[in-house]
């Protein structure tokens, strides 16, 4: 029987934009179907329909067979549907267990919030994680959050289960405990629907698969008969060699210096706890870690956005301890946050994003030349392939990956000397990591020191020429590339000292 | 920055509106039993004919709607319009009094207007009282601390009723039939337009308020963006209280007539001009001719003078909703397609 | 001295009543992430309403009742606009506060022919002995802060509300209808707010006048701020804003009594003392403000 | 003072048109809008001249409105009410030689040929009412008398100043010690505001309280009558300008008059008879221009009040008598003989009251009254 039937939909946005040219799409009962697909492809938009959180232009669904028109997430989820978000959809200024307790009434009114919180504790342990309950989530880190969405999902008792790009956040560990979860749910009867641009997961946890490209399917198969080129292939439809190629590195001056700093977090514990390094030019420093063990704190105070309690930061050779983050950019330094919402100012356009951290450079005395900055714009726009109509778009019209392009791109455009990112492939489809990994290493080789911070770590061990592991606040190891395997690394991130 | 098809639509979308807005108006006096057409033909044959007397009374708005939506850009809710131009044109008019000099009393007025802004913004950002308490509060002060020193120290010893007066030599007149402060204050208006969408400062304000987060990020203080955008609020609507009394009123009656209201128009003006001053300028005229059309319609219908609150009400109304024309407009142009 | 005390402590307590049930009302609808600020024309309007009816039927309870629908129904028109039409919701509040003030006087004239004064009609009547009275719509008013304060903060439908006021696409995702939380949230506040207006009426003064708000609506939208979202502390707001009027306006009449000093111009200065306290007294007990992160900001789905 | 309905005879010749500009707040003030309304409507039906009506949003509209109204050539006569119209109209007045205008309760200080100045001796009507007020609060078993007053302008100084002569001249006539408490409560439409004064100046031991705040003062009387139902003790208000005994009679036993609707009318009068002569005049109460309301005056607003559907359960007669019995009840014989040999004194000028030109001189002048000095007040003559 089939669990999901979507017949020839169409969606156009409100802005014109043509998302969906007339799928079909069909996920059988009990599967896990993978759904696949290049940045704007159209993926969230399909499942956002099927969720009932936006209605098709055009189309039918059926779901178990019933032919469906909702009116919102609450009809969907009455009939047994749950959704995991790409970006997360929790309340952030609620606890863990607001959250859960609100989602759960709209399956049962009566519940009450004792028996939410029982009822979570259970999941979490047939999960095999935990989450606490009575933290505001937005003092969470996104990892941690994106359990509480999983745990939601399943407190849900849901029958068919939509998980857009869940991995992207997770650890390796993560990972594979998500995918037995899903294993697991599968046994009971469960229906999943996986959206990924991650090959190997598509081929580790998958039955199908269906690939969209530019809002049309390209091809519909059973995960074991198709080769992971073969659905590259389909997906961006050219060879994809998933294969960086890297000169060893010739690290030169130091261009940053890291002493003894010390960090808070938003609830003003210690982060980071007493953390010195060093990065050279012409390296790639790539720092691992399970989300939340401080990167980000370390991340924001390198860039001058947070308060340092205690250290000294050095940049090519100049002490920028006291300096603010629009000072530090200038004097040659790009970050790229792990989160959009911070990295871009979503309701503005996409050419005044381009200039956020770049505004003196396209500054004629104290007017701002927005020719310049158009000409940037172009650049990004045609060097990092930009899915977009006109630079005056409003940059939240993008998809995720698109986004991310442009983040990304418009640090990279401007030729800093040390680039800290974080995540920077976080979302992206294979063709556009590829060019982003690309990029990377090709700044190394122009002389940049690179921070790299990912929870990736395929990531990590391709670019980084040493490696730092950080674990609560610390950095457990730091060493050469080729001192670390993926399971060495795996007992850092869990705080073994291997 | 907009293509052409996408600028067609949004002047359509306006033009809409307004056509919207009159018709839900028509509707009302109907309802209420009145001629629309004949109100609607008094309302602009006289709302909008007497120039000078349009530009003046649209002066004042167009400052305060400034004083709203510049804070308002930068997320910050001026609901103290209201004070900010009471102390300029209190302070403006001491100072012209005094030194018969205009010019410095634009700049007292404008900075005393500024610094009274400022303090708001500053008591949210430093101490995090919210600006809405604070404004409130701050215009009920000043209403009864300006009523006290007209009442009891600068009055006229010659019209004991008001304040002293602006002497002549501080007045600001027309050239060529145009008021002098409508200038000004339309020359103001494309200075903070500039400010905003050409300058860094503007930017930083844009960027807070859209995004605190992405402020910080980008090394911008989201607190020095309401500072400073409630300074230049502020400024405005000082600057507005000057102008009021240096080109119209020339002084403050004791019952503080002259002064009262204008702040609390502008928030109306400055949302109806979509926060850009440029929009603001053209919403100011609007309203200012609605408001004074309204007092002819009650002069040649009899109506009372409500029913022009009335009217002006229910066309803001039908004002507040873009969105829904935007997707009438929409639905229009698909079903045609 | 203590009958002074007690009768501005009456004073105090029918002053609170329309603060205190706006402020609620509004809290009520800010925290679903809509913001009303026609408080002035609902309590206008309601006030109105509830005078005509009043005055028809001589029953005061029925103006009450009348100036809760009335409000209510002021609600269902900024609902419209703002939830369903995705209105600016300030707009929708300058352009009500006009219109319900044109509407109210045009009724006035047209009703009684008069341009500032209805005649009076029966009151509640106020409770109390010697010194002390007070309108038994305190007490309800109190009530009515706490019981929204532990729905707002202690019940499920409570939470929906919140969420939709912090996170509206969030909430959705939670199946929460955010459209029509939000709209009863706008009918329910503005439905307390036209209670308070009633009671400019039938509670206070047995009649209506042309400026019978005074800016109450705007002082009651300061109270939702100085009480951070929190009912209970809009009750607080209410009394503290209530006591101190009426300490403005006891002391120069008391001076007066005591010394035969004259107070003339000087008067208006004991008429800032209201507006100081309540900014002094913010800034003292100032805390982490807890806005609702999504308020005014019209939800748009695709 | 009475109703004053007395038929004139229409007057002949093409039709003439008078324009009625009100005050910013506009009509609905129970005080000189509503009163220049009734008076301009009476000018209508007796005179049956056309009379149109405005009210400028601000006081930046008035110089506009008065030049463009002038300009038309359309109006036989603007009739400006209230002080706020004296600088505009000394902005105009010069330059429409040809336009009349009529100001109303203020004057511009200049004599033109095209501008007439009608004001009030408000001193002269207040001056009764402190005394009226004093001998009722004694009835009342107090020697405290109040006034909830609006905001501290030039007219109310003039009130202020005749309603404590008055209470001081009671005091030297009968030897009993009066005392005010004047309050300005900083709004004329606040109602509320109005209600709290009242309460307050109740409990600090007033027994009758002077309205002369406008919409502020009809809280007042609702205080008044609360005060009294309440048990809280007994108490009687008095209302200004237009006969206000109908809101509660049995409360309000005497209102003041000012005949801004007599003003009005003669203005109108003035052009239509062609006796028009520019000038200043003052009205007191040897012309009717103030005084207190007679029952013919109470019940003729009692009508007024019926008509519009205000008198829900009392016909104007029913109000009529009541006043009467509470004024026998509360103002004694003795009290009216003060008041009519004070009048006396006043009409035939044998006193004349100062209006104070600054408000330091009102204060003054309020502070010599408070320490008994009557002649204080007084430009002319003097109170031994
Ligand atoms: N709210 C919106 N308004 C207008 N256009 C939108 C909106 N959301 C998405 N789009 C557009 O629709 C197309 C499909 O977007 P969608 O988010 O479904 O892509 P996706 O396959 O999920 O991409 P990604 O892998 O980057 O998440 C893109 O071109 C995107 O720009
Ligand atoms: N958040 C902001 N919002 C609006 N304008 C801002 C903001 N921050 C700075 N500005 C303005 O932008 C201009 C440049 O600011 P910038 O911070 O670069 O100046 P600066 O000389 O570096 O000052 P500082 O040393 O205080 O950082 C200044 O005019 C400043 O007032
Ligand atoms: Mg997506
Ligand atoms: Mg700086």
């Amino acid at each position: 029987m089939l669990a999901v039937e979507m017949r020839r939909i169409y969606k156009v946005y409100p802005d014109g934009v043509v998302a969906l040219k007339g799928v079909d799409f069909t996920v059988e009962e009990g599967e896990i179907h993978g759904l696949l697909g290049e940045n704007g492809a159209g993926k969230s938009t399909l499942m956002r329909i099927l969720y009932g959180e936006i209605k098709p232009t055009k189309g039918e669904v059926k779901v178990f067979g019933d032919k469906v028109e909702f009116n919102g997430p609450w009809d969907a989820i009455r009939k047994g549907i749950a959704m995991v978000y790409q970006h997360f959809t929790l309340i952030p200024t609620f606890t863990v267990l607001e959250n859960l307790y609100l989602s759960m009434l709209t399956i049962n009114p009566n519940i009450t919030i004792n028996e939410v919180r029982k009822l979570a504790k259970e999941k979490m342990k047939d999960i095999g994680f935990s989450v606490p309950l009575d933290d505001v989530v937005e003092d969470l880190p996104i990892g941690i959050q994106q359990r509480v969405e999983i745990i939601k999902a399943l407190m849900a008792n849901a029958k068919i289960l939509i998980l857009d790009e869940p991995t992207s956040v997770l650890t390796p560990l993560e990972v594979e405990e998500l995918f037995k979860t899903l294993r697991k749910l599968k046994e009971n009867g469960i229906t999943v629907i996986f959206i990924t641009h991650k090959l190997k997961e598509v081929k580790e946890i998958t039955d199908r698969v269906t690939v969209l490209r530019r809002g049309e399917v390209v091809g519909v198969a059973k995960t074991k008969e198709v080769s992971e080129r073969d659905l590259a292939k389909m997906m961006v439809q050219r060879e994809i060699v998933m294969e960086i190629k890297k000169s060893p590195a010739s690290p030169g001056n130091t261009v940053l210096r890291v002493e003894d700093l010390w960090v808070k977090d938003d609830r003003g514990l210690d982060a980071v706890k007493g953390v010195s390094f060093e990065l050279k030019e012409g390296e790639i420093l790539g720092i691992a870690g399970v989300q939340g063990n401080g990167q980000k704190e370390l991340a924001e105070a390198l860039a001058g956005i947070r308060r340092i309690e205690k250290g000294r930061i050095e940049l090519l050779g100049r002490d920028v301890t006291e300096l603010s983050a629009d000072k530090r950019y200038k004097a040659g330094l790009a970050y790229v946050p792990d989160s959009r919402k911070v990295g871009l100012v979503l309701d503005m356009s996409v050419v005044e994003n381009v200039i956020l951290t770049n505004l003196p450079s396209v500054m004629r005395g104290r007017r701002i030349s927005w020719e310049k900055a158009n000409k940037i714009g172009k650049e990004i726009v045609e060097r990092f392939d930009v899915l977009v109509s006109s630079l005056s778009t409003p940059i939240k019209h993008l998809s995720g990956g698109n986004q991310q392009k442009v983040m990304v791109g418009r640090e990279i455009i401007r030729e800093p000397k040390v680039v800290i990112v974080s995540e920077p492939t976080q979302g992206l489809d294979i063709g556009a990591t590829e060019f982003i990994r690309k990029t990377l290493v090709s700044l190394r080789d122009q002389g940049k020191g690179i921070l790299l911070i990912s929870t990736d770590l395929d990531e990590i061990l391709q670019l980084s020429d040493r490696i730092a592991v950080m674990y609560e606040g610390k950095i457990m190891a730091i060493g050469k590339v080729e001192e670390f395997t993926l399971e060495k690394l795996g007992l850092l991130m869990g705080g073994v000292n291997a | 920055m907009l293509k052409g098809e996408e600028k067609i639509s949004k002047v359509t979308e306006v033009l809409l509106s307004v056509f919207m807005a009159f018709t839900v108006g028509a509707v009302a006096l109907l309802i209420l039993g009145y001629h629309p057409g004949e109100v609607y033909y008094i309302l602009f044959k006289y709302g909008y004919s007497n120039l000078n007397y349009l530009l003046n009374k649209s002066t004042p708005l167009i400052m305060t709607g400034l004083a709203f939506s510049i804070p308002a850009i930068a997320g910050v809710f001026n609901i103290g319009g209201e004070s900010q131009l009471y102390i300029g044109a209190f302070l403006g008019l001491l100072t012209a009094y005094y030194t018969g000099n205009s010019i410095l009393a634009l700049i007292v007025g404008a900075l005393s207007g500024g610094l009274l802004g400022l303090f708001v913004g500053a008591l949210r950002v430093y101490r995090g009282i919210n600006e809405v308490i604070t404004a409130i509060m701050v215009n009920w002060i000043f209403y009864y601390l300006i009523a006290y020193l007209i009442a009891a120290k600068f009055y006229n010893p010659e019209v004991s009723h008001e304040s002293i007066p602006v002497p002549p030599e501080a007045r600001i007149g027309s050239i060529g039939g145009v008021s002098l402060i409508f200038l000004l204050a339309v020359l103001f208006a494309i200075f903070y337009y500039y400010l905003l969408y050409f300058t860094d400062v503007g930017y930083k304000l844009r960027v807070s308020g859209l995004s605190p987060a992405s402020a910080k990020y980008a090394g911008f203080d989201p607190s020095k963006a309401i500072v400073i955008s409630m300074f230049l609020g502020g400024v405005a609507a000082g600057l507005g209280g000057v102008l009021l009394i240096l080109g119209i009123t020339y002084s403050i009656d004791d019952t503080l007539t002259a002064i009262y209201g204008l702040g609390f128009t502008g928030i109306g003006i400055g949302l109806l001009g979509r926060n850009n001053p440029i929009g603001i300028i053209f919403s100011s005229i609007f309203l200012s001719g609605l408001l004074i059309g309204g007092q002819w319609v009650e002069l040649k219908t009899r109506a009372p003078p409500e029913l022009a609150d009335t009217l002006i009400g229910v066309i803001v109304l039908a004002l507040a909703i873009p969105y829904a024309y935007k997707m009438l407009i929409k639905k229009f142009t698909e079903g045609r397609k | 001295m203590i009958a002074d005390l007690l009768n501005i402590l009456s004073n105090t307590l029918v002053s609170m009543v329309p603060l205190t049930l706006a402020a609620v009302g509004e809290i009520i609808t800010e925290k679903s992430g809509v913001v009303n600020i026609g408080l002035e024309g609902i309590f206008i309007l309601s006030a109105f309403t509830s005078t005509v009816v009043t005055f028809h039927t001589g029953n005061p309870y029925l103006g009450l009742i009348i100036g809760l629908l009335v409000g209510a129904l002021s609600g269902v028109l900024h609902g419209i606009i703002s939830v369903y039409l995705k209105g600016d919701q300030i707009i929708a509040g300058v352009g009500f506060n006009s219109l319900a003030y044109g509407i109210s006087i045009l009724s006035l004239v047209s009703i009684w022919h008069s341009h500032g004064s209805s005649p009076s009609v029966d009151k509640i009547p106020m409770i109390g002995k010697g010194s002390f009275f007070v309108s038994p719509l305190t007490p309800i008013a109190i009530i009515i802060g706490i019981v929204v304060w532990w729905w707002l903060e202690r019940t499920p439908s409570g939470l929906k509300l919140r969420a939709c006021g912090e996170d509206p696409r969030a909430a959705e995702a939670m199946g929460v209808n955010v459209y029509r939380v939000r709209f009863y949230a706008t009918v329910l506040g503005a439905s307390l707010t036209g209670l308070g207006g009633a009671y400019l009426v039938v509670g206070w003064i047995g009649q209506f006048t042309k400026f019978i708000s005074a800016g109450r609506g705007f002082i009651a939208l300061a109270n939702v701020a100085f009480s951070n979202w929190n009912p209970l502390m809009a009750i607080i707001g209410g009394f503290i804003f209530g006591f101190f009027d009426a300490l403005a306006i006891y002391l120069p009449i008391k001076i007066q009594q005591m010394s035969g000093r004259v107070i003339t111009a000087e008067s208006n200065l004991f008429r800032t003392i209201p507006y100081l306290a309540t900014l002094i007294i913010v800034a003292l007990i100032m805390k982490k403000v807890r806005m609702p992160r999504a308020l005014g900001k019209p939800y748009i789905k695709e | 003072i009475g109703g004053g309905t007395q038929t004139q005879t229409q007057t002949q010749g093409k039709s003439i048109k008078v324009a009625i500009l009100f005050d910013v707040g506009g009509r609905g003030d129970l005080s000189f809008n509503d009163m220049a309304y009734l008076g301009a409507e009476r000018a209508k039906k007796e005179l049956g001249v056309k009379i149109e009506y405005m009210t400028p949003k601000s006081k930046e509209d008035m110089v506009p409105l008065l030049e463009q109204l002038a300009k038309s050539k359309e109006y036989d006569l603007l009739v400006l009410v209230g002080f706020l119209w004296t600088t505009p109209l000394n902005e105009v007045a010069d330059k429409y030689p040809d336009q009349k205008f009529a100001l109303i309760d203020s004057t511009t200080g200049k004599v033109r040929p095209n501008e007439v100045d009608i004001l009030f001796r408000e001193q002269e009507v207040a001056a009764l009412m402190g005394v009226i007020a004093s001998g009722m609060a004694y009835e009342l078993g107090g020697d405290t008398i109040g006034a909830v007053a609006g905001m501290d302008i030039p007219p109310l100084w003039k009130f202020h100043i005749g309603y404590l002569f008055g209470a001081k001249y009671f005091e030297k006539k009968t030897g009993k010690h009066v005392k005010l408490l004047w309050q300005y409560t900083g709004t004329f439409g606040d109602t509320q505001v109005g209600y709290n004064t009242a309460m307050q100046l109740l409990q600090q031991g007033a027994k009758v309280l002077y309205g002369l705040a406008g919409l502020t003062h009809v809280g007042m009387f609702d205080a008044v009558k609360d005060w009294n139902e309440q048990g809280r003790g007994k108490a009687l208000a008095m209302g200004q300008d237009a006969s206000q005994e109908w809101y509660a009679p049995k409360y309000i036993p005497i209102s003041g008059a000012k005949r801004v609707d007599v003003a009005v009318y003669d203005a109108i009068k003035m052009v239509v008879d062609g006796t028009w002569k520019g000038g200043i005049i003052t009205l007191g109460l040897k012309e009717n221009g103030v005084g207190y309301w007679d029952l013919d005056g109470v019940k003729q607003f009692a009508e007024f009040a019926k008509e519009a559907g205000k008198l829900k359960d009392m016909t104007p007669d029913e109000v009529v008598e009541i006043v009467k019995q509470q004024r026998e009840k509360y103002i004694k014989p003795y009290v009216w003989e003060i008041v009519n040999e004070l009048a006396e004194k006043i009409k035939n000028g044998e006193i004349v009251f100062k209006t104070p030109k600054s408000h330091d001189e009102y204060e003054q002048i309020i502070n010599e009254l408070e320490k008994g000095n009557l002649n204080a007040a007084l430009k002319k003559g003097s109170v031994e």
